[in-house]
């Protein structure tokens, strides 16, 4: 049962990804994307019921899988290594060979092939971040269906383009699920490269100028994340003499010659979650579709960086490096919360949004308790969930209303009511308690609390984070409402992703007492009390049923009366007593008895959090955290 | 950019009276400001076609009611030039102690709306409280609480018993020795000062080419005050123009608390150098020619100019009020500053629309 | 059971305390400035004035959001007498302050929407402050759960001294007094009219009103864990604290947004990180 | 900071300044122009008010038929400014210190007296 | 009785404002009155140091005058005044108000000049 | 009971707003003395809210033309029932000195009901708690 299942979440969307490939219609196409997406999202729940599992998948047509890796993997790298040539690229051919180089030494000289390493491994963590790939990726690819065709549309592109599309984004949903899975360090590296290169390949798709520089730039960030992984392998190898991540781990909290290679690894991880100062990469991806920046960029492949730091955690548990770890990641937080106060683009609040949350996430691993890892949890559960709503929903309104600056989507309930509530409800569930998000935010705040500078920079970082959401949240409302406004119609598949991701967000963390009892509590230990659905401990109590119950009584309530106000009387808005009175216009009478339009902006305060201002000081200050975190280690 | 444009009137709670201002801001810092007038404007000058000259006196006091005892002053002084008489002695002394009297209360109002504008409320309250004494001597001494009426063509229509006089001086020093006891929260209570200095500045320069009146003027460096013509009693009695150098709305709020002050000097100094004799002298046929005249209100200067043409009824009568004066600066300096400090600003020209307007 | 007997307590009584307090602020107010001042009552008429009123609203969301707000508030405040983790309690009552935002945002009165990014401004600058209150008493008696907080035997205020004052800054902002009165005045006169208020009116503006005492009431409870250990230290601290707030809004200018998210985070986190260091050291 | 404690403390410590009013009502001021009264016994409707008032609100008519005048004054247009008070050669016309109280219509303040002109023709022939 | 009057045409209008502000003259007021029903009388004022300058210029009726706000930016507000209140027409007014400085099209005389119907308001 | 308290509370809590409408500022400053320490209307529970869609009584002073009219109409239009409207001086009651010129159309009432007349030129702070306190007598009339 098992082969068969790890089959399916990793082999299965290789499969798939050549059929989208190669059969070049659209409703074969389709079938593929959706049947692939309901398989491998059922096998994800499935897998839940395995539990932890160790197992190595032996050989195939007599060639060990592991010689298969290594073949494919140094395929991969010379693929990148002609792309390097072909874009031109200094810094990635020297990434590259840096990475050849050594891995080819490596592989000849060092590695013990005889030695039994279990390739795959299993445990709570990694089945969640399973079925959050799975069925959180295999929603974003539904959406996708849609999405693209409008997205040719607006190209006007001759030939599709949607082969190679959908090949990478399918391809990418099983080298995700390998990578969460992989035990065998080689392995790990392996699927961090394909997540890589189809992040690369996903974010030139475009083939705009601006696309393939971005994704040149996405290239060699993580080429030079995958050199400090190749680097932090060798080393942990020489060091442990064990290929097996749960050897490594075993060996317990480390220091000295060990923490170097696990600063490594976690560089890499840094990379490729984007921290700071790494960022850039992953903001410039935002040229891609939409639905590369749902899958890739926010809710998986990010994560992967963050799994590795986080999967890391035990081996450097109490150590400098670990105190370093949880700097960096408060100092993501709070710079990149800060710098999202001065965008307008949608996108781009998302984007810095999400490295913000990574970066949270990256402190609880460096905070290193057990109620921390359960924050990181929580978050990364929740985290991706809500972001996949909103990115999708800001595609959405893209299509809607060709824009993605914030701006422009004053009083969007007025044009398409459904799209701004779910949108509202994205963002409620980003920054409201009793939701996921908010629940994980406030563990790491309860564990982060001993530590005086990381627990400055999440305050500072959670009420900048709020600024930022909840006037996007309100400016979708804004406008005079007189009458109902009909619902907009939308396409099947995007109103069921959308309405299911807005449902699951909502639900699933309602059910948040019930992962933790079922999931969480199991790998890392107790670290909560419930009851009734209340989270407690020693030192704090979170009551999520209660607060749910009354909220949801509040909202209905709310609600009613909100329904009963059809009847009352519409004021026209305060204008200093200057209103142009005709029914639905919003002026004032101006300077010479000109009608004036009334405008409101909201305020992006780029004196205090102006992107271009602040980037080169925190990336200055993030670079420095990381030599001291790295220096620490030596 | 993201800009925001607020229609900042005709009917706003910092704005005392009606006054449009289309302010485009980003940020909340204003980048464009473009007024618009002409909710208070009645068109009085014309009322000289069909009231004569004495009873326009009471229109013009009407132009606006804080300085309504300067307008009327200024309106006789014109026409009592122009018809060739000359008033009392006493009745310039008596002109006199009543326009110090209306700076005096002006100033005070305008302490407290500028407090009132910068939210201190309680300064606010604490000038108005101090103005209603010199409201009581209006009152008790020429009948009105504000527009006190008491100039006619050719002197006052009302005297000052010694008891009077006795007792306007105990006020004024109680309400000076209450000015003091403010002083150092509105010239230098910390938040005070963050609020006015600095904010809407103008140079000497600016001031004088803008055509800035009063104590916008003087607050930018300008040693120049109408009262320098020596009208009314100003030729006996001794006084310097009060200067400040910073031009910034904290200079124009000390001018006029330093001339809050010193008009109690001026009073005193009236009062005991009043002669006795007659308040008015008769006064026969109409008047002809053209005037130009002006008097220093406490917004400023104000210009009358006059054409009569030997009927009861004047040909023209055309109000130049300091604040008219003082609204270019005011669109000038507006750019640049915070939201925020709009009010402030505005009010530190002391606008006073009903007189711009007429 | 008592939990939830506590709660109700709290949501039922700390309406008409705050009524009283805001009462009792208005007519103390009125002395300061010289004034006889309204009834102690005045409150309580007004909101009932206000349901009187005719309903007018220009956007329906404004309805949802005013109560959305107001149980936000509700709920805090009864959370807190119920003893529950100071975390939670806190961000239970930003539900509403982002409610209040949203209802502002709603309206497309420029009034409106910039008194709302004011309020957000506002959020922006008491939120760290109070996480970090909360901090601090986490790290002097090792829990958030108020039931635990209570059981620390001495006043916090002896070793937080400077956290209150802290505290104080996030008091006077979240009452919306004078130095920080931005989004919205109780002083009828300021550059953008009543804020996020603006285009409420009657029984909502009234709603947002009662709203507000909770909040008034939530912000004292947090002061009184600062003397927990007596209940005169509790009547004093309190009488104290809002009196200096009263004084403070007496006796200052409204000053700018700008000034202070710079003026208070600065000097906020500088008294904090002096206070825990010397909590660390000592 | 906070220079202005001492003056709100003392404030609070005193006596607040509040004058009572309408509880407790000044003695007025007797030279305040307040109410116009017309001692229409006294009125010879000369019209001389009605010419001087610079607010033009005084009416004054004859009805020599009847043998009464009217003198008509709008208190909602009147000035309160006293010219006509002045310039009254009866002296029938006067202020007193108080305000006129608001009220919820336009009333216009109609007096009607007897003509006096004929009574002095009808003392005259007497003495006569 | 005014002192330092001298009478100026209206082409000359422009140049003496320059020599005003070049000898450090501060403008003072425009002053217009109708002179009879087909002329306009404008005194311009100036002063420095408490003495004043004037000059004026007859401006007939129809014709437009040449505005100083290029060189006094004081002299906009009165200049649309008087553009409401005597329809004379300014030319290169800074900020044009169009004869809605003050009137709103309820008015359609032209006020101080009597008996004259307004023309369309300039847009 | 709650609704006789919400009766009786309407005239208690006059919140009052003031509009200028091309007033000679006589009438207006005597309208803000009366929120200072001298007179404070606060005694009668009156707040100066300076935003229509919160005030009950509505203190007009001035003359009325054709611009500030609209405002004027716009305003009253923006207060919620019930309300009430006090004009103060000669010149809201009637356009006063200032009758005949071009610009004046004259009193409030010709533009919004006026339901208490306050003269006087400027009116006494004392003349317009009269009429506030008269326009009470309004309020304390409804019920329910
Ligand atoms: S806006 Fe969206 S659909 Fe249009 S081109 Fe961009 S990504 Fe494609
Ligand atoms: S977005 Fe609309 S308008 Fe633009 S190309 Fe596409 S279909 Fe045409
Ligand atoms: S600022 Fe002053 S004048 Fe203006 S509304 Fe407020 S109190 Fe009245
Ligand atoms: S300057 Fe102002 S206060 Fe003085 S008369 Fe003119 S309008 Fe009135
Ligand atoms: S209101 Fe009437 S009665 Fe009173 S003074 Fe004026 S005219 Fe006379
Ligand atoms: S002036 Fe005196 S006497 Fe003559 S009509 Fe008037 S009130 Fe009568
Ligand atoms: S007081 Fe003045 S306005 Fe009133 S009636 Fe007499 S003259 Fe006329
Ligand atoms: S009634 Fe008198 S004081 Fe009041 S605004 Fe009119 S002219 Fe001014």
């Amino acid at each position: 049962m098992l082969p068969m299942m790890l089959a399916l979440v990793i082999l299965l969307p290789l499969m798939a990804a050549l059929g989208c490939y190669f059969l070049r219609v659209s409703t074969i196409r389709t079938m593929i994307v959706l049947g692939t997406g309901v398989c491998i999202a059922a096998t994800s729940l499935a897998l839940f019921g395995q539990g932890s599992f160790t197992y190595s998948p032996g050989t195939i047509l007599g060639i060990s899988w592991d010689s298969l890796v290594t073949l494919a993997d140094f395929a991969l790298l010379f693929v990148i290594l002609y792309y390097a040539f072909k874009l031109k690229n200094q810094l990635i051919k020297v990434f590259a060979v840096l990475q050849i180089i050594p891995l080819a030494v490596f592989e000849l000289f060092f590695v013990d092939h005889a030695a039994e390493v279990p390739a795959f491994y299993a445990d709570s963590l990694s089945l969640i971040m399973v079925a959050i790939i799975s069925i959180i990726g295999s929603l974003i690819c539904f959406f996708a269906i849609p999405y693209m065709k409008t997205h040719e549309e607006h190209l006007h592109l001759v030939k599709s383009r949607q082969p190679r599309f959908f090949f990478y984004l399918v391809l990418f949903l099983g080298a995700m699920n390998g990578l969460v899975l992989s035990n065998n360090i080689l392995w790990l590296y392996f699927f961090f490269e394909v997540t890589t290169f189809c992040s690369f390949m996903l974010i030139a798709h475009d083939d705009t100028e601006i696309a393939v520089k971005n994704a040149t730039r996405a290239l060699w960030m993580n080429s030079l994340g995958g050199v400090a992984f190749v680097f932090g392998m060798i080393w942990a190898y020489s060091v442990t003499g064990s290929l097996s991540i749960q050897a490594i781990l075993e060996a317990g909290p480390m220091d000295g010659a060990m923490l170097v290679p696990l600063g490594l690894l976690c560089l890499a991880g840094f990379t490729k979650a984007a921290q700071i100062p790494f960022q850039s990469w992953l903001l410039g991806a935002m040229v891609a579709p939409t639905p590369v920046s749902a899958l890739l960029h926010s809710s998986t492949m990010v994560k992967a960086g963050v799994y590795i730091v986080l999967r890391l955690a035990p081996a450097y548990a109490g150590t400098f490096l670990s105190e370093g770890i949880a700097l960096c990641g408060a100092f993501t937080f709070l710079a990149c919360a800060a710098i999202a106060v001065s965008q307008s683009n949608g996108k781009k609040i998302l984007a810095y949004s999400t490295i913000s949350n990574l970066g949270l996430i990256i402190c609880c691993a460096g905070i290193n308790t057990t109620w921390a890892i359960t924050a990181a949890i929580i978050l990364i559960i929740f985290h991706a969930a809500s972001k996949a709503l909103l990115f999708l929903c800001v595609g959405t309104i893209e299509h809607g209303i060709g824009s993605r600056d914030i701006e422009d989507m004053r009083g969007l309930y007025l044009k398409m009511p459904r799209t701004a509530i779910i949108t509202i409800v994205g963002i409620l569930t980003m920054v409201l308690p009793p939701f996921g998000v908010l629940l994980g935010k406030w563990m790491a705040i309860e564990s982060a609390s001993g530590d005086l500078f990381v627990i400055v920079m999440l305050s500072l970082g959670s009420a900048i984070s709020l600024v930022f959401w909840a006037r996007w949240a309100g400016m979708l409302l804004t406008g005079p409402l007189r009458e109902k406004v009909p619902a907009e119609s939308q396409n099947i598949l995007t109103r069921f992703t959308l309405t299911v991701l807005a449902a699951a967000t909502v639900v699933v963390s309602l059910f948040s007492p019930v992962i933790y009892t079922g999931l969480i509590e199991p790998m890392v230990g107790k670290t909560y009390e419930i009851t009734g659905g209340v989270f407690s401990s020693p030192i704090g109590v979170f009551a999520v049923y209660p607060i749910f119950i009354i909220l949801a009584a509040a909202f209905i309530y709310a609600w009613i009366d909100t329904k009963k106000s059809g009847n009352i009387q519409n004021g026209a808005s305060y204008m200093c007593g200057a209103n142009v009175k005709e029914p639905g216009v919003q002026s004032f009478i101006g300077p010479m008895n000109v009608p004036v339009e009334i405008k409101a902006s909201n305020y992006y305060l780029e004196a205090f959090f102006g992107e271009e201002k602040l980037t080169m000081w925190v990336n200055f200050v993030g670079l420095a955290l990381i030599v001291l975190m790295l220096g620490g280690a030596l | 950019m993201a800009r925001t444009i607020i229609p900042f009137g005709p009917q706003h709670p910092v704005l005392p009276e009606p006054l449009h201002l289309k302010l485009v801001c980003e940020d909340e810092i204003v980048k464009e400001a473009i007024p618009a007038l002409g909710y208070v404007h009645r068109g009085l000058e014309k009322l000289a076609e069909i009231r004569d000259f004495n009873q326009m006196i009471q229109v013009v006091e009407r132009v606006c009611g804080i300085c309504s005892m300067l307008h009327s002053q200024c309106y006789c002084q014109g026409i009592e030039e122009m018809m060739g008489v000359e008033i009392p002695e006493r009745a310039k002394y008596l002109r006199t102690v009543w326009s110090e009297l209306h700076r005096m209360h002006s100033h005070l109002l305008w302490l407290g709306l500028f407090a009132d504008a910068f939210g201190f409320e309680s300064l606010f309250m604490q000038f108005w409280r101090i103005r209603e004494r010199i409201m009581d001597l209006n009152e008790a001494t020429a009948g009105s609480r504000v527009i006190v009426s008491v100039n006619v063509v050719g002197g006052v229509r009302q005297d000052l018993t010694p008891e009077q006089c006795s007792w306007i001086l105990t006020e004024v020093a109680q309400a000076g020795k209450e000015i003091k006891a403010i002083q150092s929260t509105m010239l230098s209570d910390y938040t005070v000062c963050k609020r006015t200095k600095g904010v809407a500045a103008l140079t000497k320069e600016q001031a004088y080419e803008l055509g800035a009146a009063g104590p916008t003027l003087r607050a930018s460096g300008v040693a120049q005050d109408m009262r320098q013509l020596k009208y009314a009693a100003f030729d006996k009695i001794d006084f310097e123009p009060v200067v400040e150098y910073d031009g910034d709305c904290y200079a124009r709020g000390v001018v006029r608390f330093r001339e809050a002050l010193q008009s109690i000097d001026i009073i005193r100094a009236a009062i005991s150098g009043m002669p006795q004799g007659d308040i008015s002298v008769p006064v026969k046929g109409n008047p002809e020619g053209e005037i130009i005249t002006r008097v220093e209100q406490p917004r400023g200067e104000c210009m009358y100019y006059m054409k009569g043409n030997g009927t009861k009824f004047l040909e023209r009568v055309r109000i130049r009020t300091p604040t008219f004066a003082n609204v270019p600066p005011l669109i000038a300096f507006m750019p640049g500053l915070e939201l925020a400090d709009v009010p402030v600003a505005v009010l530190s020209i002391d606008p006073c629309i009903s007189c711009t307007e007429r | 059971m008592e939990t939830l007997i506590l709660m109700i307590l709290g949501i039922v009584v700390a309406p008409v305390l705050g009524g009283l307090v805001s009462g009792i602020d208005r007519r103390v107010t009125a002395r300061l400035q010289s004034r006889f001042g309204p009834p102690i009552l005045q409150p309580f008429y007004d909101v009932a004035k206000l349901f009187g009123k005719v309903k007018v609203i220009n956007n329906f969301w404004q309805v949802f959001c005013a109560w959305v707000y107001l149980i936000a508030a509700a709920l805090s405040v009864g959370l807190l007498f119920a003893q529950s983790d100071l975390l939670l309690i806190f961000f239970v009552q930003a539900i509403g302050a982002v409610f209040l935002v949203m209802g502002g945002l709603a309206s497309p009165s420029p009034f409106s929407q910039i008194g709302a990014q004011r309020e957000l401004i506002q959020v922006l600058t008491y939120e760290p402050l109070i996480i970090l209150v909360f901090a601090s008493i986490f790290m002097v008696t090792g829990s958030f759960r108020i039931d635990e907080i209570l059981n620390y035997d001495q006043p916090l205020l002896a070793k937080l001294p400077l956290m209150f004052i802290v505290l104080g800054y996030a008091l006077t902002i979240k009452l919306r007094k004078s130095p920080f009165d931005f989004s919205t005045s109780h002083h009828a006169h300021q550059e953008i009219v009543k804020g996020v208020l603006t285009d409420y009116s009657g029984p909502y503006l009234g709603i947002i009103e009662i709203a507000h005492w909770y909040e008034t009431i939530f912000i004292l409870g947090i002061c009184a864990l600062f003397w927990h250990t007596s209940l005169v230290g509790v009547v004093v601290l309190l009488a104290t604290t809002y009196f200096a707030e009263i004084l403070i809004d007496n006796t200052m200018a409204r000053m700018t947004w700008r000034w202070m998210l710079k003026y208070v985070w600065s000097v906020g986190l500088a008294m904090s990180f002096v206070n825990l260091i010397w909590l660390h050291a000592g | 900071m906070l220079k202005m404690t001492p003056t709100v403390l003392k404030n609070l410590f005193s006596k607040s300044s509040t004058r009572m009013y309408p509880f407790e009502v000044r003695e007025p001021f007797p030279l305040y122009r307040g109410e116009l009264f017309n001692d229409i016994d006294k009125c010879i409707f000369c019209k001389k008010c009605e010419i001087k008032c610079p607010s033009q609100c005084i009416t004054v008519s004859k009805d020599k038929e009847a043998g009464t005048g009217t003198w008509i004054c709008d208190p909602f247009a009147c000035v309160y400014c006293s010219i006509c008070v002045d310039v009254c050669p009866t002296k029938s016309l006067s202020m007193a210190p108080n305000h006129r109280k608001p009220s919820a219509t336009r009333d216009m303040i109609e007096q009607v007296g007897k003509l006096k002109v004929p009574k002095k023709k009808k003392a005259a022939p007497k003495k006569d | 009785m005014i002192e330092n009057m001298k009478e100026i045409t209206l082409d000359a209008v422009v140049g003496e404002a320059s020599k005003m502000k070049s000898d450090g003259q501060r403008l003072v007021a425009l002053s217009c009155t109708q002179l009879d029903a087909d002329n306009f009388d404008i005194i311009y004022t100036f002063d420095k140091e408490l003495v004043l300058t004037n000059f004026r210029v007859t401006v007939p009726k129809g014709s437009d005058c040449p505005s100083i706000s290029g060189i006094y930016f004081a002299a906009l507000l009165v200049e649309n005044e008087i553009q409401d209140q005597f329809g004379i027409m300014f030319n290169g007014l800074v900020l044009d108000f169009g004869r809605t400085l003050y009137l709103d099209e309820e008015i359609t005389t032209i006020p101080m000049c009597n008996n004259t119907k307004a023309m369309t308001v300039k847009k | 009971m709650l609704k006789k308290f919400i009766d009786n509370s309407r005239a208690k809590s006059p919140w009052i707003m003031h509009f200028d409408c091309g007033s000679c500022n006589g009438c207006d400053i005597e309208v803000l003395a009366c929120l200072t320490p001298m007179y404070d209307v606060e005694r009668f529970g009156v707040v100066n809210v300076g935003n229509p869609k919160h005030a009950d009584v509505l203190l007009v002073t001035g003359t009325v033309n054709p611009r500030n009219a609209k405002v004027l109409r716009n305003i009253y239009d923006q207060m919620p029932d019930p309300k009430g409207v006090i004009a103060i001086g000669a010149c809201g009651l009637s356009g006063g000195i200032f009758r005949e010129c071009y610009n004046v159309l004259g009193g409030i009432d010709k533009v919004i009901p006026v339901d208490i007349y306050v003269p006087g030129c400027p009116a006494k702070p004392e003349a317009i708690i009269d009429g506030v306190v008269a326009a009470l007598a309004k309020f304390e009339g409804l019920k329910g």
